[in-house]
Formats: structure tokens, C-alpha cells, sequence
């Protein structure tokens, strides 16, 4: 992190080596063109000078063959980029299986982040090496992007939805955290750091004094006892509110009569706007919370929903 | 001529609305929007005298038309194929 | 071309037909950027229907089928009176040209004052996005559009009656001739666009997806 | 009797209603937003010399930038090359007394006056900091420096656009000169009508978006509000759905000017006239197709942005076809390195390395660690400045004696060339650098290891701004002290050679017959018969002047 004249970025996830790549062939190619089309217009420029005022050179219409070659040529040569990096990109989306879960929300102007096991941090992440993350992304006001150079991925943090990303750091070390989408006055003020740490070292720092010792599920089935959610979701069918136990990733026919799946977008829908889509049979009587939890209290409720769930 | 065409514009106006009284299931909405498409091109070739006007009139009535469905096409391909990529691997199945 | 040409040719035109045409072919330009303009409300009206259709439903539910029927006929009525003072100007018949434009303006103004009770009713009962809303938020997307698409209508409504009252004038000092028409034509052609843009805004708005027994 | 002898006085201008003088009043008021935004610019890069934001407040840049942008984008670089060039030259390139809808053109005017008015009240009661992209929901509910006035100026300077487009499209359909065919005609008019395409159909979108925006932040209707499940990222979809197509606006006509000077300063026909001419309504229409390329990471749907990555791939290839075009004609051709063609070769370079940094960022994957970054500025600036002013300056030197009929000075011109050159590319090579380390854009205060790209390229800013200034300079002077221009002093062929210049108020005394092809130079300059002025046009006493400079 302190070299002052840097031509090339750290490369400390699984995806930087292959963006780079990518990046390289990119490079390998436009200097190939670039200095090609200038090598032919210095040539030219000085071959075919002026001599004099009065010259009149013979006209060239063009050539067919020659318009073919560097249409098609092109053409092939970027569809073969385009499928790399779609190819690259494809597989940058998918998370694997084992990935653990961490929660990131963006505000004016500073992250906060929690882990499952409880543990938040402000402006930094600490991850572990040689471990897939998969990181859930909501935002507090405006637009926000999560942007670490070093693993060369970006995800913006959009508002009124979650985004995710996953990545797998490679190198323990300690990297930036940029918000990359313009925010408002303090946007460059938005920058964090990765910690990158061996193992056994995140697992202790994980464990090392947590406010309360409470995990993500736990203070998420505290907040559903306190907002009164459990008066209505229980978990049998008799309550006023759909049962939620095993409900998360089934799909659910709402009352317009699609169905949707019931994934964290969807449950952070029901919860911050619960008209929008009623499950058939139920009234819609349930209060929004917009403006009444936070970002990252939602968060934990969905954790507790998706919990219920796992047990089975 | 034009009494015609005003006649048939009344006419499936009438349609239309009488149409939404029918339960189609999932025809109501094409039957709407169809109706609505041939009451507007029934005003253009004739009301807007396309049909008498030249073969490049006929491309500059139907660029706006055609940009609009291109529009749309691109901006609901994002909005329809996002849920195919929600994973439905690992935790959720 | 024409005897009184030196009146009506602009000098940077040969003749009085490429004048006509340019209008002519000008106007329909303009008409393409109208379509794009209304293109991106429907664009947005599209995703958000798709979206929250439920929303969307209620919110149709909540408006007038008849009232919007009823405009639609208004509309199109204008529409045809506008195209016989069209067909008038072309043959040079000032008087019938005179009447025809009156009975567009007659019945564009009907559509507005329906149109204005219309409005009046959304304010009264708290459907009006900015001033007095109680409804969910999708609701308020749905009536976001509403007034949006509809305003903006109503507003080339509004520009359309002026561009009438500015017409009159100079059909009464006999501008138009049976040589000479195109500024009627290429306003027939916008007033029909007016009319083919809420061609579309009834049945999305008014009828589809909606139960139509349910009215205000 | 030229059009700018033929009536005198503040009105003659501001209620003329010839394309030559709406022209003019275009360029000065370009030229000042050029200023404006050009001294944002040099404010920006003072700024960043330094990592620590020392010389301005946090909020003070995030408006600078904008206002930047603002002024850059919507008043300079979208009405520079149409409403500038397009409206002096269009009517004269196509044998026509002037554009079909004079008042129109006017009136296209007081648009961009209207809105350049508005934006600017905004700048000065307090500024405006959502960039210029005004994305939601920052702009719509969060920022309170008077978007909604700058939006306004935004929407109805929207209207000068379109309107010129309408008036560009009926004038080069139905007002060209018996016998210009459309394949006769110059492919700078080609471009023109590529771009009026554009400017019909993309300009109303992102006019009804920003009034929506404008009316959210005023009313709070919540269209894109995702308190009550409004969607950012349409607002997105709906403003690139313009606003991409719109750096065609800027450019295409850059690449009409290039056509022109290329052909000129080497004598010879276009290679590939056809191929030119049809790549631009290419690049027009696979534009349209394109805007999802600027939301990789904005969360749309994979699929969609495997679609748009495509199509950007595509849009490639036409524009890959006009540099070998323009490289080819180069080929036996007998070149002559005059200013025009000084920035011509300078723009083939430069947008040249523009448009392949375009193709990185079309490549999904490594967009997501480009996008937002100091690459995507360079890439931008590459291919606007590098590319659209370049062609736009080379146009304005091609075509300065014949607007006002005076020669400027040759030296100073060509060291201000070599200077803008010299001075662009170190200032915006390092930021693809910058880019790819993973300096954010917007940023006002940055990470210590990026200072010293910075630091260089806030050097090239100075040479920049130096070249700009030497440049405003002796055009300004050559008013006053150049040389008489003759009707052709470059020896080029094209119907607005054979007029006098500066040209009379109607054009043309007598509408020409057009009986050869575009750039036959083979022929020789001034040849046609049957023009009224051309016989003014002695070129060799014109040569014996040249040779003194």
C-alpha cells in the first residue's frame, strides 16, 4: 500500500489474475491496431507528400475485398473478447456452496458491515484467506458501490434492493475499499480497508469480544419477538400471517396471481412494504416498517426467516 | 371516407370497453392493447394521409413506433430475466 | 406554380411544392420525437407494471371507466373534425374550414373540463402525488404516472387549443388557400397525434387488468 | 456583400433568420460554456495535484465536477460540432439557399440561450452536486442545490437539439441542389443526418426523464424513490437510453469534419465512399442498442448486460471501419500538413486509442473493476476531447476563412496544435493508469500513492489549457488582422468552396447543378460551371500568398 509510483494494481483474489488477463490481451490487442493505423499514417504522410502545388493524384475508389477484411477481422477478434469476458463475468456472479455469508450496508458516508456470528465492524472488512464471501448489499439513502481494487470486483448498493458479490482473497494483507458511485459530500471520505487474515486468526478475531455474543440469527429472532412480528407469524398455520418456517427459496403465489420466490429481496419487500405482495389467502393487514428499522435490522430478520429454514 | 373511419374508431371503442366486462383470463390485456394499436392506425393511414403519402413518409411515421418497441424490448429483457439469475443452487433448494 | 407564389414561397425554397413538402415531412419528424417523448412515460409505465401489477390493478380500480370512455369518444369525434377542416383547407373552403376548427376547439375543451373533474376528484379523495396522498407507496408510483401521463397529454391539449386560437385569426383573413395549407395539415397531424397518444393511455390506464363493475 | 456585411446592429443578429449567422451565435456561445467548463476543469485539476483536498471544501468540487460536466457535455460538446458547423455549412454543402426551417433554427437558439440561462442561474445561487449524470435518488430526494433549476436548463436546452435535428433531417432530404444525389453527397452531411437521427429520437427520452426528476425533487411524486419502491436503476435505463446514443451526437459529426479535411489535405476521393457513409447511420442505430453497457455493476440482470456487452462489440466494428477508411485514403494521396489536417491525424490517434479503451469497457468482466474509475474518465475524455474537439478544432481551422473570411496565422496555429496534443495526452494517458489501480472517479481527496500520475497529469492540464488559450488567441486576432481569405484557399472541391468567402446572404446567386461526385479532386478545384460567385475564386494569386507564410 505504499508504492509511489504504481503502474499495476495488487492482485489478491481468485478473479484479479483472469481480469488481468483479459485486461492484457485488451492491451496486446489495441497496440497492435494502434500502432499499426499510426505506423501507416506517419508512412503515408511522408511518403505521399505534397511535391507540388499543382499535383492531382489518381483517385482510389475503394476495395471490397479490403472492406471485408477489416470489417470481419474486427468482428471476429471482439466477439472472441466479448465471450471471455461474458464467460469471465458469468462465473464472477455465481457464488459457490460454501461460501460464508457477511452483511454490508452502505450510508452517507461509512459501511457497516456484520458477519453471521455477530460481529460489526464500521468501514472495514475482515475476511478470511482462501475462503469464498459472499457479501449481501443493501444501502441506507442513496446509491453506493463496494469497490476493492485488489480482488478487482465492484458491486453497486443500490437502494430498495439487494445486491450481492462473492469473492475469494488469495493474499493476506490488507487492501482498499472504495465506494466507486458518486454519494454526496463525503464520497471520497467513504473508503475502508479489507483485512485479509489467515484462517485460525479470523476465527479468533471472530470470536473475540462481540457486544452481547449475539449472532446475526439471534438478534434477528430478538428483533422478531420485539416488533411484534411473532403475534401473527407463527410458526404453525393458525396465525394471522403466513407461517415462515421453511419458507425461504419456496416459491409463494401472491394474490395478482404470479408466483415469486421467496428470496431475500422478496422478504425485505414484505417487510418494508408488505401490501405489495399479499400471499393468497391472508388480509392485507400487515403495518409497513419503512422508516421504522433499519437496513441492517432487516438484515437480521431475514437471517432469522432464512434460519428457520436451515433446520430442516 | 372519413365518416367510416370515425364510425369504426366508435365502434371498437365500444368493443373495448365492453371486451373488459368479458372475462378473458389472460386475453384481456392483448385484446386491449391490440384494439388500441388498430384505432391508432386506422388514424394514421387515414386521418394522417400515410396511406396516400410516399414510402418514406411511411418510414418516418413508423421510426418513432419502432424505436419505442426497441426501447421497450431492451429495458424489459434486464427486468424479466432478472429473476433467472437469482441462484437457485446452494442454501435455497 | 402557383400565381400568388411570391406571398406564401419562403426564399429559400424553389417552388411551392418542396415547401410542402419540407413542411410536411418536417412535422412528421417532430411527431417522431413526440412519439419518443410519450415512448419514455410508457417505457416507465411498462417496468413498473410489471413490477407491481397489484398495485397497478388497484389503482385502475380507482378510476373512471366511464369518464375515460366517454373522453375517448370526445377525442376522436375532435379528431374527425379535424380532419374534415383539414379536407376543407385543401379545397379552399374558408367558411367550413372556420366551423370545423371551432367544433375541434368545442370539443378539445370538453375533454379538458372532464379531464378537470376527473383531477378534482383524485385531489379530493387524497389520489394526488405531491399534494394530498394517503396510499401505499406503489400506489403513489402508480398515480405519479397517471398524472404524468395524463398531464402531459392534457398539456399538448393546451397547446393545441392556442395554436387553434392563433390559427383562427388568420383563417378569417383568408391566409389558407386551396395552394397553401399546410400549416393546417401539419397541425391536423399533431391533434391527431394528441388523439392517437390517448388512444393508448385509456386502455392502459382505465382498463386493463381493472374490474370494471368497480367506478368512483 | 457578405452575410455578415449585409445589415449591421445588435438586432440584425439576434432576430436573423440565416443559417450563417445562427451559426456564428452558436460558436460564441459554445466558446463561452468552452470557457466555463474549461475553467471547472483547470479548478479540478488544481484540486488534485494534492491527495489531501486542501484547496477546496468537499462540496465545492462534487460541484465543481459537475458544473463541469453540465457545461461541458450540454452546452459545448452536443450543440459544438451540428449547431455550430452543421448550421453554417449544411445549406451550403448541399447547393441550398438555407435550411428548410429558418425560424425553426432561431428559435433552436433561444432554446440553448433559455436553458444555458437556467443552467447558469443554477451554477450561481449555489451550484449543483449530483454529477452530471444526475442519478437518483441522490438527485431527486437528497441533494437540494437547485437540481430541479439545472434540470430545467437541461430539458428545454434538450429542445434546441431536437429541433435543430427536425430542421436538419427535412433540409438534407428535400433541399438539396438538382443533382446532388445522396451518394454526391459530402460524408460530413452524411454524418449530420446520422445525427439529426439521433437527436430525434433519443433527446425526447431523456427530456421526459430529468422532468420527471425535476418534478420528484420538487413534489416528492416518488417515481424513483425506493422508499416506496421507485427504481434507481430505471432512471439509469431511461437517461443512458439518450445519453449514450448522445456521444454520437458529439461525435459523429466529428467524424463527417475528419472525412472532409482528410479528403481535402491529400486530394483524394474518401476510400470507400459508400462504406464511410453508411457506417455512421450504423453507428447511429446500433447506438440506441447499447446504453446498458454503462450498468455492469448496477445489479441488471446478467443476461442483459451479456446483450448490451454484444452490441457494444458490434458498434466497434463500423467505427474500426472509418479509421482504416481515412488511413487508407492517406495511400497515394499528395498530403499536405496544414492545421486542419494537423488535428485530423491528431483526432485518427486519439480516438483511435478511445475507441479501444471503449472495447475494455464493453468486456463485462473487466468493466467491473473499470467502471467508475479514472479509466472510464480517461476513456471518455479520449474519445471527447482526443476525438470530438480535435475534429471540431480541425473543422473550425478548415473552415474559419470561409465563416469569416480571414486567414489566421499559421505558425502560432501549429504550435497550438502540437501543444493541445502534447498537452492531452499527458493528461489523460495517466488516468487509464489511474484507473486500473483503482482510483475512484469524483474523488475529491484520494489515497497518497496516486499523487504522482496526478501530478503529471495535472501538468498536461496546464499545456492544455495553454494550447487552448494561444488557440482563442490568434483566432481572435486573425478578425482583425488577418489576411483576406480567398473563395478557396485550400484548392478544395465542394459546393461551399465555389462561393465567395465569407459567402453572400443567400448562398448561392444561382442554385448550382451538381454534376460529379463528392471530393473529385482529380478534376481540380473550381471547375464547375454554372455557379454564380465561383469565377471570384482565382486560386493562383491565393498560392503566391500561401507560400509567404
Amino acid at each position: 500500500m505504499s508504492d509511489y509510483f504504481p503502474l499495476f494494481p495488487e492482485q489478491a483474489s481468485t478473479f484479479a489474475a483472469k481480469v488481468d488477463g483479459l485486461f492484457l490481451l485488451l492491451v496486446c490487442l489495441s497496440v497492435f491496431f494502434a500502432v499499426g493505423v499510426v505506423f501507416f499514417i506517419i508512412l503515408f504522410s511522408v511518403k505521399y507528400r505534397r511535391r507540388s502545388e499543382d499535383e492531382r493524384p489518381k483517385p482510389i475508389e475503394g476495395s471490397l475485398p479490403l472492406e471485408l477484411a477489416w470489417s470481419i477481422i474486427p468482428l471476429i477478434l471482439s466477439l472472441v473478447v466479448f465471450s471471455l469476458g461474458a464467460g469471465l463475468a458469468f462465473r464472477m456472479y455465481r457464488a459457490p456452496a460454501n461460501a460464508i455469508d457477511i452483511y454490508a450496508v452502505g450510508k452517507q458516508w461509512m459501511w457497516k458491515i456484520q458477519h453471521s456470528q455477530g460481529k460489526r465492524e464500521i468501514n472495514e472488512l475482515h475476511v478470511p484467506v482462501n475462503q469464498p464471501v459472499r457479501l449481501t448489499l443493501a444501502s441506507e439513502d442513496v446509491i453506493h458501490s463496494f469497490f476493492i481494487p485488489a480482488f478487482r470486483i465492484k458491486k453497486d448498493v443500490v437502494p430498495g434492493r439487494y445486491n450481492t458479490m462473492w469473492f475469494e482473497a488469495t493474499e493476506v494483507g490488507e487492501y482498499y475499499l472504495f465506494c466507486a458511485e458518486y454519494c454526496g459530500t463525503q464520497h471520497s471520505g467513504m473508503i475502508g480497508r479489507i483485512v485479509v487474515m489467515k484462517q485460525e486468526e479470523f476465527q479468533d478475531w471472530l470470536s473475540g469480544g462481540v457486544a452481547g455474543g449475539e449472532t446475526m440469527v439471534e438478534a434477528g429472532a430478538r428483533q422478531f419477538q420485539q416488533l411484534g412480528c411473532a403475534t401473527c407469524h407463527k410458526e404453525s398455520d393458525q396465525g394471522r400471517g403466513p407461517n415462515l418456517v421453511g419458507l425461504f427459496g419456496t416459491p409463494r403465489q401472491i394474490t395478482t396471481g404470479e408466483t415469486v420466490l421467496a428470496d431475500e429481496n422478496y422478504l425485505r419487500t414484505s417487510i418494508l412494504d408488505p401490501r405489495s405482495q399479499i400471499v393468497g389467502g391472508y388480509q392485507p393487514i400487515m403495518p409497513t416498517f419503512q422508516g421504522q428499522v433499519s437496513e441492517e435490522t432487516v438484515m437480521q430478520i431475514i437471517s432469522y426467516i432464512q434460519s428457520l429454514s436451515d433446520s430442516e | 371516407m372519413y365518416v367510416t373511419i370515425v364510425g369504426s374508431l366508435f365502434f371498437l371503442t365500444i368493443v373495448t370497453v365492453l371486451a373488459a366486462f368479458v372475462e378473458l383470463g389472460v386475453l384481456n390485456t392483448p385484446l386491449a392493447l391490440g384494439i388500441a394499436l388498430l384505432k391508432a392506425t386506422l388514424v394514421v393511414l387515414f386521418f394522417m394521409h400515410v396511406r396516400y403519402n410516399t414510402p418514406l413518409m411511411w418510414v418516418f411515421a413508423a421510426a418513432g413506433f419502432f424505436m419505442v418497441l426497441i426501447f421497450l424490448a431492451l429495458l424489459m429483457q434486464d427486468y424479466m430475466s432478472r429473476d433467472w439469475e437469482r441462484p437457485p443452487a446452494e442454501f435455497l433448494l | 406554380m402557383s400565381s400568388n407564389a411570391s406571398v406564401t414561397l419562403n426564399h429559400q425554397f424553389e417552388d411551392l411544392q418542396q415547401q410542402y413538402e419540407a413542411a410536411n415531412m418536417g412535422m412528421w419528424a417532430f411527431i417522431a420525437q413526440e412519439i419518443m417523448f410519450f415512448g419514455g412515460l410508457f417505457a416507465g409505465y411498462t417496468v413498473y407494471r410489471f413490477k407491481y401489477l397489484g398495485a397497478f390493478i388497484e389503482g385502475s380500480n380507482y378510476l373512471p371507466l366511464e369518464l375515460g370512455a366517454l373522453n375517448t369518444a370526445v377525442l376522436i369525434a375532435s379528431s374527425f373534425t379535424m380532419a374534415m377542416a383539414v379536407r376543407a383547407a385543401q379545397q379552399g373552403a374558408k367558411n367550413p374550414l372556420l366551423r370545423w376548427i371551432l367544433a375541434t376547439m368545442v370539443l378539445g375543451t370538453t375533454f379538458l373540463v372532464i379531464k378537470a373533474f376527473e383531477y378534482a376528484d383524485k385531489y379530493h379523495h387524497g389520489l394526488l402525488p405531491g399534494f394530498s396522498f394517503d396510499g401505499s407507496g406503489q400506489l403513489k408510483i402508480f398515480f405519479s404516472f397517471y398524472f404524468a401521463m395524463t398531464g402531459m397529454h392534457a398539456l399538448h391539449m393546451i397547446i393545441g387549443l392556442g395554436l387553434m386560437v392563433w390559427l383562427i385569426p388568420k383563417i378569417r383573413r383568408g391566409t389558407y388557400t386551396s395552394e397553401y395549407f399546410s400549416p393546417i395539415e401539419n397541425f391536423g397531424l399533431y391533434w391527431h397525434f394528441v388523439d392517437i397518444v390517448w388512444i393508448f393511455l385509456f386502455p392502459l390506464l382505465y382498463l386493463i387488468g381493472r374490474d370494471p363493475w368497480l367506478t368512483m | 456583400m457578405s452575410y455578415l456585411s449585409a445589415s449591421y446592429g445588435i438586432k440584425s443578429w439576434l432576430l436573423t433568420l440565416d443559417h450563417k449567422r445562427v451559426g456564428i451565435l452558436y460558436l460564441v456561445m459554445t466558446t463561452v460554456f468552452f470557457m466555463v467548463g474549461g475553467l471547472f476543469a483547470t479548478l479540478i485539476r488544481l484540486e488534485l495535484l494534492t491527495p489531501q483536498g486542501d484547496v477546496f471544501e468537499s462540496d465545492t468540487y462534487n460541484k465543481l465536477f459537475t458544473m463541469h460536466g453540465v457545461a461541458m457535455i450540454f452546452f459545448f460538446l452536443i450543440p459544438s460540432v451540428p449547431a455550430v458547423l452543421g448550421n453554417f455549412l449544411l445549406p451550403l454543402q448541399i447547393g441550398a439557399r438555407d435550411v428548410a426551417f429558418p425560424k425553426l433554427n432561431l428559435l433552436s437558439w433561444y432554446c440553448f440561450m433559455v436553458g444555458g440561462t437556467l443552467a447558469t442561474v443554477a451554477i450561481v445561487m449555489g451550484g449543483v452536486d449530483t454529477g452530471w449524470t444526475f442519478y437518483t435518488p441522490y438527485s431527486s430526494t437528497y441533494s437540494s442545490y437547485y437540481v430541479a433549476l439545472a434540470l430545467s436548463g437541461v430539458f428545454i436546452n434538450g429542445f434546441s437539439s431536437i429541433l435543430t435535428g427536425v430542421n436538419f433531417l427535412t433540409t438534407i432530404h428535400k433541399m438539396r441542389a438538382p443533382g446532388m444525389t445522396w451518394f454526391r453527397l459530402p460524408l460530413f452531411i452524411w454524418a449530420q443526418y446520422a445525427t439529426s437521427v439521433i437527436m430525434i429520437l433519443g433527446t425526447p427520452v431523456v427530456a421526459i426523464t430529468l422532468l420527471l426528476v425535476a418534478l420528484e425533487n420538487l413534489l416528492g411524486i416518488g417515481i424513483f424513490d425506493p422508499a416506496l419502491g421507485g427504481d434507481p436503476i430505471l432512471f439509469q435505463h431511461m437517461f443512458w437510453f439518450y445519453s449514450h446514443p448522445a456521444v454520437y451526437i458529439m461525435i459523429v459529426p466529428g467524424f463527417g469534419v475528419i472525412s472532409e479535411v482528410i479528403a481535402c489535405f491529400s486530394r483524394k476521393r474518401i476510400f470507400g465512399y459508400t462504406f464511410v457513409a453508411f457506417s455512421s447511420l450504423a453507428i447511429a442505430l446500433l447506438g440506441f442498442l447499447v446504453w446498458g453497457h454503462h450498468m455492469f455493476t448496477t445489479g441488471q440482470s446478467l443476461y442483459a448486460g451479456m446483450v448490451f456487452s454484444f452490441i457494444s462489440f458490434l458498434v466497434g466494428v463500423p467505427t474500426a471501419v472509418k479509421i482504416f477508411n481515412w488511413t487508407a485514403t492517406l495511400y497515394r494521396g499528395s498530403i499536405s500538413l496544414e492545421t486542419p489536417m494537423y488535428y485530423a491525424l491528431g483526432f485518427i490517434g486519439l480516438f483511435l486509442l478511445g475507441g479501444l479503451t471503449g472495447l475494455f469497457l464493453s468486456t463485462i468482466a473487466v468493466d467491473i473493476h473499470l467502471h467508475d474509475t479514472y479509466f472510464v474518465v480517461a476513456h471518455f475524455h479520449f474519445v471527447m476531447v482526443g476525438g470530438m474537439v480535435m475534429a471540431y478544432l480541425s473543422g473550425i481551422h478548415f473552415w474559419w476563412p470561409k465563416m469569416t473570411g480571414r486567414m489566421y496565422h499559421e505558425g502560432w496555429s501549429k504550435a497550438s496544435a502540437l501543444l493541445i496534443f502534447f498537452g492531452f495526452n499527458l493528461t489523460f494517458f495517466p488516468q487509464f493508469i489511474l484507473g486500473y489501480l483503482g482510483m475512484p472517479r469524483r474523488y475529491h481527496v484520494y489515497p497518497e500513492e496516486f499523487q504522482i500520475l496526478n501530478v503529471m497529469s495535472t501538468a498536461g492540464a496546464s499545456i492544455l489549457a495553454a494550447g487552448y488559450l494561444i488557440l482563442f488567441a490568434y483566432l481572435f486576432l486573425s478578425l482583425f488582422t488577418g489576411r483576406k481569405a480567398s473563395p478557396n484557399p485550400w484548392r478544395a472541391v465542394g459546393l461551399e468552396w465555389e462561393i465567395a468567402s465569407p459567402p453572400g446572404p443567400h448562398n448561392f446567386d444561382v442554385i448550382p447543378i451538381v454534376t460529379k461526385e463528392a471530393y473529385a479532386y482529380e478534376e481540380g478545384d473550381v471547375t464547375r460551371v454554372g455557379s454564380g460567385t465561383a469565377a471570384e475564386g482565382d486560386p493562383i494569386p491565393e498560392e503566391a500568398e500561401r507560400a509567404e507564410v
